[in-house]
C-alpha cells in the first residue's frame, strides 16, 4: 500500500477530545499527528486578578479527572511564591491524597481504557457480562482510590480542604484506620490485576527518547524534588523556562512542548525510567514479573509502569496512614502572610509532570500565571511514535482498518488528558 | 391493617374499575383487601405507589353504597397523579386512612342540604350528596350549585342524570365559559343565588371549591342571609402524613387533616392563613 | 423524689458499664470549638461541661432521615417497617432539652400514635445533666420555666463539686443504677442539693423582660404588626433555626426506588416551614406564599399554639435558633419586642 | 425496552462525566436499566439514537452551539451535567475580559487568528431546552442516580430549592462564618450535603442560587464579616457570573 489517509475525529476512551491525522504518499509517512480540539479555555487569563486562596480551586477545574494534581502543584506555586514551606503533616497528607488519585486514575485508564482495547471489545461494558469479577474488581481498586482522596480531601473530583499551607480539614484516625484496611485487602486485587495483564498482549514496538521526570531523593517522586532528565541532565523547578519551550500549532488547542530533543515523554514510563530504583519492593516484583525492565522504550508499557506505580501508591500509602496513625492529626494553622514575587510549583501528575507557575502582587493577586499540561508535553512525542510506528505497521502490510486501530491504541497508551491540555496562558511562540 | 405498628404502612388494594371522566380527571373504584374502607363523607385516604410517592385524596363515594369497594377522582396534577392515570384495573395501590373528620351528618340531619361546588369540589361533595341521596328521608330538600369552567369539566355526568330523578332535589349548574351545548346560566357560582330560595334556619350549606372561591362564595352566602353556623367547608392544604404530625397542613393553630378538612365555617373563620 | 449520689470518680466506670449492658450511648462530645451529642465508644470521650450543642438530642429519637418502611415489589408486594429499637442511652442532656423531649413525646404520642418515634423513644434511656450556668448569651430557659427540668428523664445528675446529686425519675432509672456505685443521698447531700439549685435560680437573668404567660396574648395581638414585616427584610427562607429547633418536628415524606425499580423505601426527613415551598399546592397557592407570614407561624407555634394545647411552650429557650441565624432573627429578641 | 443514554462533553474539565464513572457501587446497577450508546470518555460506540442525553461542558464555541442544537433535536430528554451546563460555571468568568485580548494573550499575537472563534460563555438553556439540572460543580453523583431513577420512574427528581445551611446545620457543621470566614450558604441551593462548609470552607455556590435567593440580605452579612464589594463580587463570579450578567446588570 502506497498511498493512505487516516483521519480518527473524536478518539474515544480519551478523557478529552482529541483527534489522529495521517497521510502517507508513496509509502512515505507525510503526516502524522494528534490533535487536541477541545474548545480553549483561557484559565491563565481568567486566573489574573484574583486572590491567591482562589488559585487552588480554580485551577482544579482545569481537568477533573486530575484534579488533586492541579490543587497540590498550584498550591505549591503559591506556597513558593510567598516562602511558605508547609508542615510534615500537610506534606504526609498530600502525598496521601496524591497516591489516592494516582490509584483511580491508573486504575480507570489500565481497566476501562486500556484493558478493552486488549481484549478486542469496545468498552468496559461487554466486559460486565464476560468478566463480570474483573469489572468488580476495577471498580473496588477505583472506589478505594476515591475514597483516598475523600478521606483526606473531601472529595476526588475538586477537593476541599487542601488550602495553601495546610488543610481545612484533618481526618480522623478512624477514617484512616479504615482506608487502611481496604488498602491491605486490595493487595489481592492488584495481584489479581497482574495476572491478569500478564494474559494480556502488548504490540511489540520500540523507539528510543528522552524520558522528563521529577528526581527522587529517598522516595518515588510525586510531588518533591528537582527534574531528571534520561539524557543525564537535571535542574531547579524554578529553571524550567530555561529547559522546555511551548509552541502553539495551529491545528491544535493544546500547546505543544519540546525540550532538547523534538520531542520527550513524561509520565509513568517515564517516572519508572528514571526512579524505578526507589519503587516499593513489592511494585519492583510486579514490574519484573510483567517483563518492564528500565530503560523501557515501548509506549504500549505505560499501562505496565502505571500498574506498577499502583502497587507502589498503594504500599507506600499504608505506611503514610501509619505514619500518621503514629502522631497526632491536629488542625494546624494555615496562616498566610502574601507578598510579592513568583512561585513555581512542579509535581507528577498521573500522566506526568505537571508545571504552574504564578506572578502575584504584594496583596497575593494573581498577575501573571502559566501551567504546563503532562499532555501538551507528550503531544509531539507521540506524533513522533506514529511517524516510527506506521513504517513497522506499512511493513507488516497491515490493512488501514488495522493502522488506525494501532494508532488508537497507542495514543490511549499515552492516556492523553486532553480537558487538562487546554487552557494555557502566555505563551513564547516559536518560529 | 397488618403491621399495626405503623400508620406510614399502606394497605395493598386493588383497583376494580376505572372511568376517564376528561384528559385531566380518571375516576377509580378502589377495593380494600379486608372489607369495606369503613369511612365518613368528606374524609381523605392516603394514596401511593410505591417507588413514586403519597398523596391525600378525598373519598368521593358515599358509606352507603352498595358493595365494599370505595372510589376517588383524581386530577392528574404531578408525579403521582400522572403515575395513577396510568393505572390499569386489577393493579394495586396503597392506601392508609381513611383520616380526618369528615362532614357531621348528624347534624346535618333534618335539614335542608345546600351543597355549593366549585371545579373539584365537586369530588369530596359527591360523598356527602350521595349520602344523602341514598338517605333521602333523613334530609329536607336538596339543592346542588355546581359552577364549572366549561360544560366538558363537569365531572360526574351519570350521577348528575340520577340526581336529577331524586325527589326534591334541585340541580343548579353553571359555567365561566359556555359552548353551544350548553342551555344553562353562565358566570361565577354566586350567579344562581339570584335563584334560590331558602329557609336560613332550615338550610345547612356545604361549600368546597378552590381557595379562591372560598372568599367571594362565603361573603354572597352570608349577605343571602345564611346562618354562619350552618355552613361546613372542606379544606385542600398540602400534606405529608395526614395524621397531624408532619405540619405542612397546619393553617395558623389547626391542622387540616386531623381537624378537617371538613370545618364549620365558625371555626375557620378567624384564620387568616384558611382564606 | 429519689435522691442519690455519685462520686465524681466512680462516674467513668458507670458511663463505662453502660456502653458495655447497651447497645449504644450517646453524650456530649467536643467537635472542634463546639459540641455535639454522638456516640461514645468510652466515658473519656464526654464533655459533660458542654454548654449547648449544636443539634439538640432529637436527631438520636427523630434522626435527620429516617427510613419508615422498605418494600419490594418483584414477587407481589412485601412492605417491611423499619422500627428501631436500639437500647440506647442518651447521656447528659441539659434541662431545656429534656423539656423539649416532654413535648415531643406528647405530640408523637397523639392520636395516630407514630410508631417509629415511640419504638425509639420506649427504648431510650435519658439521664440528664444540671447545666450550672446560662450556656449562651441567646439562651433564656429561665423564662420559658425549663431551667428546673420536671421530669421527661430516667435520672438526672447535679454537680455537687466532689459528687452529683442523681434524682431518679423513673423506674427505668432505678434499674439504671445498678451499673454503678450509686448511694442514698444523706441529708447533708439533699441540703447541698437543695442550695445549688437556689443558687442556680439567682445565676440565671430573666431575659424575657415579661411574665411569659402573657406571651399567647400579646403574640395574638401582635398578628397583623409591621414586627414581622421588619423581619421580611432579613429572614432567607433558609430553616436553620428549625433544623436546630429542638422542639421542631415538621417533615416531608417520600420515596425512594432502587435501581432495581421494584424494590426501595418510604423515607422521611426534617423539613421547615421557614422554606419558601413547605405550604404549596398544585396550582401554586401558598398559605403562607411571605417571609413574613412563615416567620410568624413558627413565632406562634413557639409561643402560642403549643402553650394552649399542651400548657407548656414549644420553645424552651435553648438560643439554639438565634445563635444559628445568620440573619439574627433571634426568638428571644422578638419575644422582647412584643411587649 | 431500556431507555437509551448518551453522555456528552462540550467546554468542561469533564469531571462531571467522571463522575458518573466514580459510581462504582451503582455502576452495574444503571447499565442493567439503561443502555449507554454514546460515551466518548467511557466506550467507542457512538450511536446517535440515543433518547436521554446528558451533557456536561457550556457551548463555548459555534462548533459546541451546533452539536448542543443537534443533541437536543435527538434526545426527548436533555439533562445538563454540572455548574459550567447548568449555569455557566467557572468559564462564564472571562466573560468579563476582552475575548480578543484573551486570545492574544493565550496563544500569542500571530497565531491568535487561528482561535479566536470563541463565544462568550452561556449556559446550555441560553440555546435550548433543558428538562433536568444537575447542580453543582462537580454534580453531585448521587443527585445524577435520583435523576436517571425517577426519569425510569417517570416522576419528578427530588432535588431541594431551599439554601444550603438547612444541609448544613443539619449535618451539625461548625458553620464557617464562626470560623472567622464567609459563605454563601444563605442564597445557594442545597443538595450537596454541604460538604464544603464540613471539610472547613464556606460555600462558594457551586450548585448556583436557590430559585428566590435574598441577595440584598446576603450582601449585608457579607459586608459585615468584613468582605469588600470586589472581593464578593470575585468571589460570586467564580461560579455565577453568568447570573450576574443576567440579573444584576448595574453591577454590585
Ligand atoms: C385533603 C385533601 C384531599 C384531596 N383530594 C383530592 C382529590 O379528591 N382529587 C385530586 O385530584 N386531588 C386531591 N387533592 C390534591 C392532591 O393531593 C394533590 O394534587 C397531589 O398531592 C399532587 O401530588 P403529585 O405527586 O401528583 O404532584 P407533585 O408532583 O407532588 O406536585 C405537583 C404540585 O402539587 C403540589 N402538592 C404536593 N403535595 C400536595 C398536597 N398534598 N396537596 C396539594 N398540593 C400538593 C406541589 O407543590 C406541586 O406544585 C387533595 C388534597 C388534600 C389535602
Ligand atoms: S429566621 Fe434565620 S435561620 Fe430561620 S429561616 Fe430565616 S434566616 Fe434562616
Ligand atoms: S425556638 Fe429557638 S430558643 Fe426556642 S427552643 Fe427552638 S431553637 Fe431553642
Ligand atoms: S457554613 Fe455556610 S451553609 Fe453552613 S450554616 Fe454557615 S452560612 Fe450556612
Amino acid at each position: 500500500m502506497k498511498n493512505l489517509e487516516i483521519k480518527v475525529e473524536n478518539v474515544t476512551r480519551l478523557e478529552g477530545h482529541g483527534s489522529i491525522r495521517v497521510k502517507v504518499k508513496d509509502g512515505q509517512v507525510v503526516e502524522s499527528a494528534f490533535d487536541i480540539i477541545e474548545s480553549p479555555r483561557f484559565f491563565e487569563v481568567m486566573l489574573q486578578g484574583r486572590k491567591y486562596s482562589d488559585s487552588a480551586p480554580m485551577t482544579s477545574r482545569i481537568c477533573g479527572i486530575c484534579a488533586v494534581s492541579h490543587t497540590t502543584v498550584s498550591l505549591e506555586a503559591t506556597e513558593d511564591a510567598f516562602g511558605i514551606v508547609p508542615t510534615e503533616q500537610t506534606m504526609l497528607l498530600r502525598k496521601l491524597i496524591f497516591h489516592g488519585e494516582m490509584i483511580q486514575s491508573h486504575v480507570l485508564h489500565v481497566y476501562f481504557l486500556v484493558a478493552p482495547d486488549l481484549l478486542g471489545v469496545g468498552s468496559v461494558i461487554p466486559l460486565a457480562s464476560t468478566h463480570l469479577d474483573v469489572v468488580r474488581m476495577a471498580l473496588r481498586l477505583k472506589k478505594l482510590g476515591n475514597d483516598i482522596c475523600a478521606v483526606v480531601g473531601g472529595r476526588h473530583v475538586h477537593p476541599i480542604s487542601m488550602a495553601v499551607n495546610g488543610f481545612t480539614k484533618v481526618p480522623a484516625k478512624a477514617e484512616l484506620s479504615a482506608l487502611r484496611e481496604r488498602m491491605v485487602a486490595a493487595r489481592a486485587d492488584l495481584a489479581a490485576t497482574v495476572e491478569l495483564l500478564k494474559t494480556l498482549p502488548l504490540p511489540d514496538f520500540t523507539r528510543e527518547t528522552e524520558y522528563l521526570s521529577l528526581k527522587g531523593d529517598k522516595e518515588y517522586p510525586f510531588i518533591e524534588g528537582d527534574l531528571v532528565s534520561s539524557d543525564g541532565y537535571t535542574f531547579k523547578r524554578q529553571d524550567y523556562l530555561d529547559h522546555i519551550k511551548e509552541t502553539v500549532v495551529p491545528t491544535c488547542t493544546a500547546k505543544h512542548v519540546k525540550a532538547k530533543r523534538p520531542s520527550y515523554m513524561v509520565g509513568a514510563l517515564a517516572r519508572f525510567n528514571n526512579n524505578h530504583e526507589l519503587l516499593h519492593p513489592a511494585a519492583k516484583a510486579v514490574a519484573k514479573a510483567l517483563g518492564l525492565t528500565a530503560p523501557c522504550h515501548n509506549p504500549f508499557f505505560i499501562s505496565v509502569a502505571q500498574l506498577v506505580e499502583t502497587v507502589h501508591c498503594n504500599e507506600d500509602g499504608i505506611a503514610i496512614i501509619d505514619q500518621l496513625l503514629a502522631r497526632d492529626i491536629k488542625m494546624e494553622p494555615n496562616t498566610v502572610v502574601t507578598k510579592a514575587g513568583r512561585g513555581v510549583g512542579v509535581v507528577e501528575a498521573p500522566r506526568g509532570i505537571l508545571f504552574h507557575d504564578y506572578t502575584y502582587d504584594a496583596d497575593g493577586y494573581m498577575q501573571k500565571a502559566n501551567c504546563i499540561i503532562p499532555t501538551g508535553q507528550n503531544i509531539a512525542n507521540i506524533d513522533h511514535d506514529m511517524n516510527g510506528l506506521i513504517p513497522v505497521l506499512l511493513n507488516a502490510d497491515k490493512g488501514e482498518e488495522e493502522i488506525s486501530k494501532t494508532l488508537q491504541i497507542l495514543v490511549r497508551a499515552y492516556d492523553p488528558c486532553i480537558s487538562c491540555a487546554v487552557h494555557a496562558i502566555e505563551v513564547e511562540f516559536v518560529k | 391493617m397488618h403491621n399495626n405498628e405503623s400508620f406510614y404502612l399502606p394497605q395493598v388494594a386493588e383497583v376494580v374499575g376505572i372511568k376517564e371522566f376528561s384528559p385531566r380527571e380518571k375516576f377509580f373504584e378502589i377495593k380494600m383487601p379486608e372489607g369495606p374502607l369503613g369511612h365518613q363523607p368528606g374524609q381523605f385516604v392516603e394514596v401511593s405507589i410505591l417507588g413514586v410517592g403519597e398523596a391525600p385524596i378525598s373519598v368521593s363515594s358515599s358509606p352507603t353504597k352498595d358493595g365494599d369497594t370505595f372510589e376517588m377522582c383524581i386530577r392528574n396534577t404531578g408525579s403521582l397523579t400522572n403515575k395513577l392515570h396510568q393505572l390499569k384495573v386489577g393493579d394495586k395501590v396503597g392506601i392508609r386512612g381513611p383520616y380526618g373528620v369528615g362532614f357531621p351528618v348528624h347534624d346535618l340531619t333534618g335539614y335542608d342540604l345546600l351543597f355549593v361546588a366549585g371545579g373539584l369540589g365537586i369530588v369530596p361533595l359527591r360523598s356527602m350528596i350521595n349520602y344523602a341521596v341514598d338517605r333521602r328521608s333523613e334530609f329536607g330538600k336538596i339543592t346542588l350549585l355546581y359552577g364549572s369552567r366549561t360544560p366538558s369539566d363537569m365531572l360526574f355526568a351519570e350521577d348528575i342524570e340520577h340526581w336529577k330523578k331524586v325527589p326534591d332535589f334541585n340541580f343548579m349548574p353553571t359555567v365561566d365559559v359556555a359552548d353551544e351545548s350548553w342551555g344553562g346560566k353562565i358566570g361565577p357560582i354566586t350567579r344562581l343565588f339570584d335563584d334560590l330560595k331558602f329557609d336560613p334556619s332550615k338550610t345547612m350549606s356545604l361549600v368546597v371549591g378552590p381557595p379562591v372561591m372560598f372568599r367571594y362564595v362565603l361573603k354572597a352566602m352570608l349577605a343571602e342571609g345564611i346562618y354562619e353556623s350552618h355552613i361546613y367547608l372542606s379544606m385542600e392544604r398540602r400534606m405529608k402524613c395526614g395524621v397531624g404530625k408532619c405540619g405542612h397542613c397546619q393553617m395558623d393553630y389547626v391542622y387540616v387533616c386531623q381537624d378537617g378538612p371538613v370545618f364549620p365555617y365558625t371555626r375557620v373563620r378567624n384564620l387568616q392563613e384558611a382564606f | 423524689m429519689l435522691l442519690k449520689a455519685i462520686n465524681k470518680e466512680d462516674l467513668a466506670v458507670f458511663v463505662d458499664n453502660l456502653i458495655k449492658g447497651y447497645d449504644e450511648v450517646v453524650g456530649p462530645v467536643p467537635k472542634e470549638f463546639k459540641y455535639v451529642f454522638s456516640k461514645i465508644g468510652s466515658s473519656a470521650e464526654l464533655a459533660l461541661d458542654y454548654d449547648s450543642t449544636l443539634l439538640p438530642p432529637k436527631k438520636h429519637l427523630l434522626p435527620q432521615r429516617e427510613v419508615l418502611f422498605s418494600f419490594d415489589k418483584a414477587d407481589g408486594i412485601e412492605i417491611e417497617p423499619n422500627l428501631d429499637a436500639t437500647k440506647r442511652v442518651i447521656f447528659g442532656i441539659h434541662s431545656c432539652d429534656l423539656a423539649s423531649i416532654w413535648l415531643m413525646d406528647q405530640i408523637m404520642a397523639e392520636g395516630n400514635a407514630d410508631a417509629h418515634y415511640l419504638t425509639r423513644r420506649k427504648n431510650t434511656f435519658i439521664i440528664g445533666i444540671d447545666c450550672g450556668k446560662p450556656c449562651s448569651e441567646n439562651s433564656f430557659c429561665k423564662s420559658m420555666g425549663t431551667l428546673k427540668p420536671e421530669g421527661g428523664y430516667d435520672l438526672f445528675l447535679t454537680d455537687l463539686g466532689d459528687l452529683y446529686a442523681v434524682e431518679v425519675g423513673t423506674n427505668a432509672g432505678e434499674e439504671l443504677l445498678d451499673n454503678g456505685s450509686f448511694y442514698p443521698a444523706s441529708y447533708t447531700i439533699k441540703d447541698r442539693f437543695f442550695e445549688t439549685w437556689r443558687g442556680k435560680l439567682h445565676n440565671f437573668p430573666d431575659r424575657i423582660k415579661f411574665d411569659t404567660e402573657k406571651l399567647p396574648a400579646l403574640l395574638t395581638e401582635s398578628y397583623n404588626d409591621l414586627l414581622w414585616d421588619v423581619l421580611e427584610e432579613r429572614c432567607f427562607d433558609c430553616g436553620a433555626c428549625t433544623t436546630v429547633c429542638p422542639t421542631c418536628y415538621c417533615f416531608d415524606v417520600f420515596d425512594v426506588a432502587n435501581l432495581d425499580l421494584t424494590s426501595g423505601e418510604r423515607a422521611r426527613k426534617w423539613d421547615s416551614c421557614q422554606v419558601q415551598n413547605f405550604a404549596e399546592m398544585a396550582g401554586g397557592n401558598n398559605m403562607r406564599g411571605k417571609r413574613s407570614d412563615r416567620l410568624r407561624h413558627r413565632l406562634f407555634r413557639k409561643g402560642k399554639y403549643f402553650k394552649e394545647k399542651y400548657g407548656k411552650f414549644a420553645c424552651v429557650g435553648c438560643g439554639r435558633c438565634g445563635r444559628s441565624c445568620l440573619a439574627k432573627i433571634d426568638v428571644m429578641e422578638i419575644f422582647n419586642r412584643l411587649k | 425496552m431500556k431507555p437509551k443514554v448518551a453522555v456528552f462533553a462540550l467546554t468542561s474539565c469533564e469531571g462531571c462525566s467522571l463522575q458518573i464513572l466514580n459510581l462504582e457501587d451503582h455502576l452495574l446497577d444503571l447499565l442493567g436499566q439503561v443502555e449507554l450508546v454514546n460515551f466518548r470518555e467511557a466506550m467507542d460506540e457512538k450511536r446517535e439514537d440515543y433518547d436521554i442525553a446528558f451533557i456536561d461542558g457550556c457551548a463555548t464555541t459555534p462548533h459546541d452551539v451546533e452539536e448542543l442544537k443537534k443533541i437536543r433535536a435527538q434526545a426527548k430528554v436533555l439533562i445538563a451535567m454540572g455548574a459550567c451546563a447548568v449555569q455557566g460555571g467557572l468559564y462564564a468568568m472571562r466573560n468579563f475580559h476582552d475575548h480578543a485580548k484573551t486570545v492574544e494573550t493565550v496563544y500569542g499575537k500571530d497565531m491568535a487568528a487561528h482561535f479566536s472563534h470563541s463565544l462568550p460563555v452561556r449556559p446550555l438553556s441560553h440555546y435550548v431546552k433543558v428538562d433536568h439540572n444537575l447542580y453543582g460543580c462537580p454534580m453531585d453523583k448521587f443527585e445524577f442516580v435520583e435523576v436517571v431513577r425517577s426519569l425510569l420512574l417517570g416522576k419528578a427528581p427530588n432535588i431541594p430549592d431551599y439554601p444550603l445551611c438547612n444541609e448544613c446545620r443539619a449535618a451539625e457543621n461548625i458553620c464557617v462564618f464562626d470560623r472567622g470566614m464567609t459563605c454563601f450558604g444563605p442564597i445557594t441551593r442545597a443538595g450537596c450535603g454541604a460538604i464544603c462548609p464540613a471539610n472547613g470552607k464556606g460555600c462558594e455556590a457551586c450548585r448556583g442560587l436557590v430559585s428566590k435567593p435574598f441577595i440584598d440580605s446576603h450582601k449585608k452579612i457579607m459586608k459585615q464579616h468584613g468582605l469588600s464589594v470586589e472581593d464578593l463580587l470575585a468571589q460570586f463570579r467564580e461560579y455565577n457570573g453568568y447570573w450576574e450578567e443576567t440579573h444584576e446588570k448595574s453591577g454590585n
